[in-house]
């Protein structure tokens, strides 16, 4: 066994290897650390949350599709002031970075919960520009790079902590947002968020999902988001994290050799509590055989 | 560790009716916790389909390790797992959710069409004197193992056994009486049981059913309507795969 | 058994059923013939035509991904001279729509096959301004709304056939696209085409795809294709052609719902040479098990 | 009509070496059809896996209707084929392609690695005067068939049998002679055997391989350089699936 270094180092903060989770499909990590060790991955990332409390949207909320899944959650969370009470001090407890995932439908929303995580034990923020689920807000930032530059520019203004801007992939040219958000100042970009999608039951003849539309996320968007990382990282000079469809090691690999720094995994949870495990002792198998001493020597090596 | 996904044997099938089928699997980490209205999550083994298929626990055998599931082919998931044999495997992710509350009280156990099977584990495991209805569109299953656990009254919508109509018939027919109420079967079933346990005055916990993509509280899919902002979500929301699937009736609205 | 009525009408062109071939999925139609007998077909839409020969990409043209494929077949093909001498020949056989796709690197690309077509048995033409695998022409047209207008009046100026649009699904907002094929003057509109993906090979390190990106196609797109569907017969009066990964009766329905006067099959005709004939079939039952008299009456009625 | 696809039965199947497997499948229409050097395309049950998976016809027995399929393990599909037992049932659509045309001539066959399994077809098909020559890695297999058809020479990568290096080691060291090539294994070999061929002035035929969607000429996916414009693209293109999988040495660019 040759000694493989599977650091990443994302604006500063060294993650013990590049596998964190998606937002939102780990809620702050409790539920599933009844099957996962927290203390393996590379960092977690919350849900969502914004500066009061969210109700989301009606049931049915998902739906599945082929290779994947349709969600309109609707960004439902229990506002900043539980959060910073109840979620921030059981992450404390492991050994793993904490990036917090911020949605609001006004900037003055991001702000203010921004404001709020600056003196939170907190390492890094993940503003989410680009949920399709909630009317204001939300997508509507991420699908015009003047708005992506300009709540990036207000964001970092305020922020304690290194800013990860979240992209939409309901974009004619994804380069264009992500040199928008690195104009900004953003300090890491994470790709995909969820591709806007519909699914009608035909035999009720309605909407499968009560919000009509919802997001698509799974392997079958991964050829999608791996071109998007492929495309944005020939563009920006910043890290990326890659996302959209990852459920083993040879997914998370397919990221990092398009440009992605670091990747996370989301939708796969669902159907293997222990993908992220598996997907880090994967890579590093992956390294061993190939020796590769650092993961690093793989992020964009394939172009 | 409380929960686990694992590759459970299939011991046995059969099929109960045209298209209900009883289905025991060798899972003895989740057989050792389960308890009445839990469920465990089936995956496919189609990598099409994802999410898990959540199935009520019908009957545990701790000594045997093994797990009940009796269900009704509804889709792919359900059609897929009515084609295993046994020595086949199935994954299974459980025990999830929380339970029914056992009191020690005269109980009347409702079960409406694929909402019967988790009332067998139920009346197993309480004690106390029981009595048991069951509505049936037509065709009856799991009748005599009921019948072995309590006093069974059956309705059927198009009376060729039991009471012509709904549980609530015939419950109002026999004039069954009990000092607490557990249901699980469709909303409008679940609805009529709440509103006449209120007339009545009588406790009551019912069993509900939403979509689901985690089945362990994580992802926010599956929500009721709370009557009270619940202490998770802050919000009038709660989880059916983890605060439920059992609810006090006066907390959620349906 | 109640008489029912499948007919579809697209732009004054009267089709027996809404079932079609999607480009470049069913040559020009021989191939298949083996399978399927085409005079039960709505329509046969043939393989891009250009006005000279297109020699494509280099192979590896395709990639399997998770419920669908990559494709960059480039737009081979033999050229206006071939087509008309040897294509549409054998199509006039039989009794089915005719539609013809043209692909083109300049406007003047496409109007010389456009005019070429004019004095053809051909039904219809579809213009394909939406193809990822070329580097000029194609999408380029397909992502700019003052670009989609322009082709489609200098198309409608010179067909003497009704004109189809298809459109990209390589956007941020479809109705806008939608709507400027509208204004040029389009008869119908045709979506999605392929969504730009990648593969790659981890253990090559390499691109699965000898050009790099591909369109992606099959069942893993069809809640974005449904979507779009949806917003854009929202948007513009024209009737739209809908396709991305159908493969039973149910997807068909489920476009027809969402709007769909008409829908394509593609990708399924690979792994289902039979899947066009079963899901007319489908069509059918469920138009008789649920007492809809007209195929028409089913067309956006869920909204 | 002379293509279909069909549910066949799987008949038997054999493990021949680590990785490679021994199919027998009964489908009737197909064998019926078919000849050496044509394909057939096999279909996985998994919806998450969609486009055919090409294997060459090893062998065809009329009689009883089925066909032989000799297979490497190369990722999803074939691993799924590997644990097929009898009474399973698989997809097959075929047969593909133009086969090999049969010379009345002396013949030489060579297979390498995972070619070889269309030459015993083949083999058998040709009436006159054959030598076979195969190449493996290491593990040998289907020899004993090989050997019931004509001379087998053997050569390995290893030189654990036969003569040590590929096929061409074995041809020029045995002096093999022959009036039509028919060749089949990876491209380095097939460029090698071209070569051998124009160098000799013998008549090549060889089969190539290429990833393919609809495996029936109507995608594009599957082309290969070709010397001519040929007369359905019109372009420097032929397709495996159809035009091929077998071309005429000098007709391709390798
Ligand atoms: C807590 C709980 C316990 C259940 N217990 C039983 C039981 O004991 N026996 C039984 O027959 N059924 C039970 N169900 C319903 C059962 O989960 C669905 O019938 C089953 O998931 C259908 O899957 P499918 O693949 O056959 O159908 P498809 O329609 O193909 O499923 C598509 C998707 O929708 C989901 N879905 C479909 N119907 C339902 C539903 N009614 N509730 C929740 N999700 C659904 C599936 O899980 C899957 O993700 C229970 C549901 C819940 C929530
Ligand atoms: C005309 C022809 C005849 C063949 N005959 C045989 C045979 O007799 N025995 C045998 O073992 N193999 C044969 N092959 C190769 C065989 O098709 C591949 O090994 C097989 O498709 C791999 O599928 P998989 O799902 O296991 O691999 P995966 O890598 O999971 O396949 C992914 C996709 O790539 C395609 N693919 C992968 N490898 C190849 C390849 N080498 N050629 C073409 N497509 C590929 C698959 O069909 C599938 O669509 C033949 C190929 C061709 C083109
Ligand atoms: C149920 C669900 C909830 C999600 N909630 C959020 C969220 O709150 N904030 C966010 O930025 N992304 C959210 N996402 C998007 C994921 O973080 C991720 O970008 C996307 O699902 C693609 O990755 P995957 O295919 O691995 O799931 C959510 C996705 C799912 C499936
Ligand atoms: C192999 C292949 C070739 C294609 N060629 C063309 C083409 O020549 N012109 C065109 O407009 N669309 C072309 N398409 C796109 C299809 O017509 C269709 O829009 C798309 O594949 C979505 O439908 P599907 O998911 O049913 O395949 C091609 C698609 C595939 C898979
Ligand atoms: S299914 Fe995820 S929270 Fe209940
Ligand atoms: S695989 Fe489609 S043309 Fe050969």
């Amino acid at each position: 066994m040759r000694k493989i270094n599977t650091e990443v180092n994302l604006a500063g903060v060294k993650l013990k290897n590049p596998v964190m989770v998606a937002s939102g499909t780990f809620g702050s990590g409790e539920e599933y650390s009844e099957f996962v060790d927290l203390n393996r991955l590379g960092a977690v990332v919350t849900k969502g949350v914004a500066n009061v409390p969210w109700p989301g949207n009606p049931t049915p909320r998902v739906a599945e599709t082929c290779g994947g899944m349709l969600n309109a959650i609707g960004l439902q969370n229990p506002g900043i002031d539980v959060f910073v009470q109840r979620d921030i001090p059981f992450l404390q407890q492991f050994d793993t970075v904490k990036i917090v995932n911020v949605c609001g439908r006004t900037e003055e929303d991001y702000l203010e919960v921004v404001e709020r995580l600056g003196d939170q034990p907190v390492d890094l923020l993940e503003i989410n520009i680009s949920c399709p689920n909630v009317k204001e807000g939300g997508i509507a930032f991420g699908q015009d790079p003047k708005a992506v530059e300009a709540i990036t520019k207000a964001v970092k203004a305020k922020a304690k902590q290194p800013v990860i801007m979240k992209l939409s992939p309901n974009v004619t040219d994804i380069t264009v947002m992500a040199k928008a958000a690195e104009a900004g100042g953003a300090d890491v970009l994470s790709m995909i968020n969820t591709l806007t999608g519909m699914k009608i039951d035909v035999n009720r003849r309605t909407f499968a999902l009560a919000n009509k539309t919802g997001g698509l996320s799974g392997p079958a968007v991964k050829p999608v988001a791996v071109r998007m990382v492929y495309q944005a990282a020939r563009a920006v000079k910043i890290p990326i994290i890659g996302m959209g469809g990852i459920a083993t090691a040879e997914d998370a690999l397919e990221f990092i050799l398009a440009g992605a720094s670091a990747v996370s995994v989301g939708t796969a949870n669902f159907y293997n509590p222990c993908a992220t495990v598996e997907i880090i002792e994967g890579i590093e198998e992956y390294m061993q055989k190939n020796e590769i001493p650092r993961l690093t020597d793989l992020v964009g090596a394939v172009r | 560790m409380s929960k686990c996904k694992m590759q459970a044997e299939v011991l046995r099938q059969t099929q109960l009716t045209e298209d209900i089928f009883d289905l025991w699997i060798k899972a003895p980490q989740i057989a050792e916790e389960a308890k009445a209205g839990q469920f465990v999550s089936l995956y496919t083994k189609d990598g099409a389909h994802l999410l898990p298929r959540p199935i009520s626990i019908c009957e545990t055998d701790r000594e045997t390790g093994s797990l009940r599931l009796v269900y009704r082919i509804a889709g792919y998931g359900t059609g897929e797992f009515s084609g295993y044999r046994p020595g086949d495997f199935v994954e299974a992710m459980g025990p999830l959710g929380n339970g029914f509350p056992l009191k020690n009280k005269k109980a009347m156990l409702i079960g409406g069409g694929i909402g019967i099977p988790p009332m067998l584990e139920l009346a197993k495991e309480l004690d106390g004197e029981k009595e048991i209805v069951a509505g049936y569109r037509d065709v009856l299953f799991l009748t005599e193992d009921l019948e072995a656990q309590g006093r069974l009254t059956v309705a059927t919508e198009d009376g060729s056994a039991g009471t012509r109509g709904n549980v609530l018939d015939a419950i109002r027919e026999k004039d069954i009486q009990a000092e607490v109420i557990y249901a699980c079967g469709p909303t409008p079933m679940l609805r009529a049981v709440k509103a006449y346990a209120a007339e009545k005055g009588i406790e009551c916990w019912l069993s509900l059913e939403e979509r689901m993509a985690c089945g362990v509280g994580a992802c926010l899919a599956c929500v009721c309507k709370s009557k009270e902002v619940d202490s998770h979500s802050h919000v009038h929301n709660k989880r059916v795969c983890k605060d439920g699937p059992v609810f006090e009736a006066g907390e959620v609205e349906l």
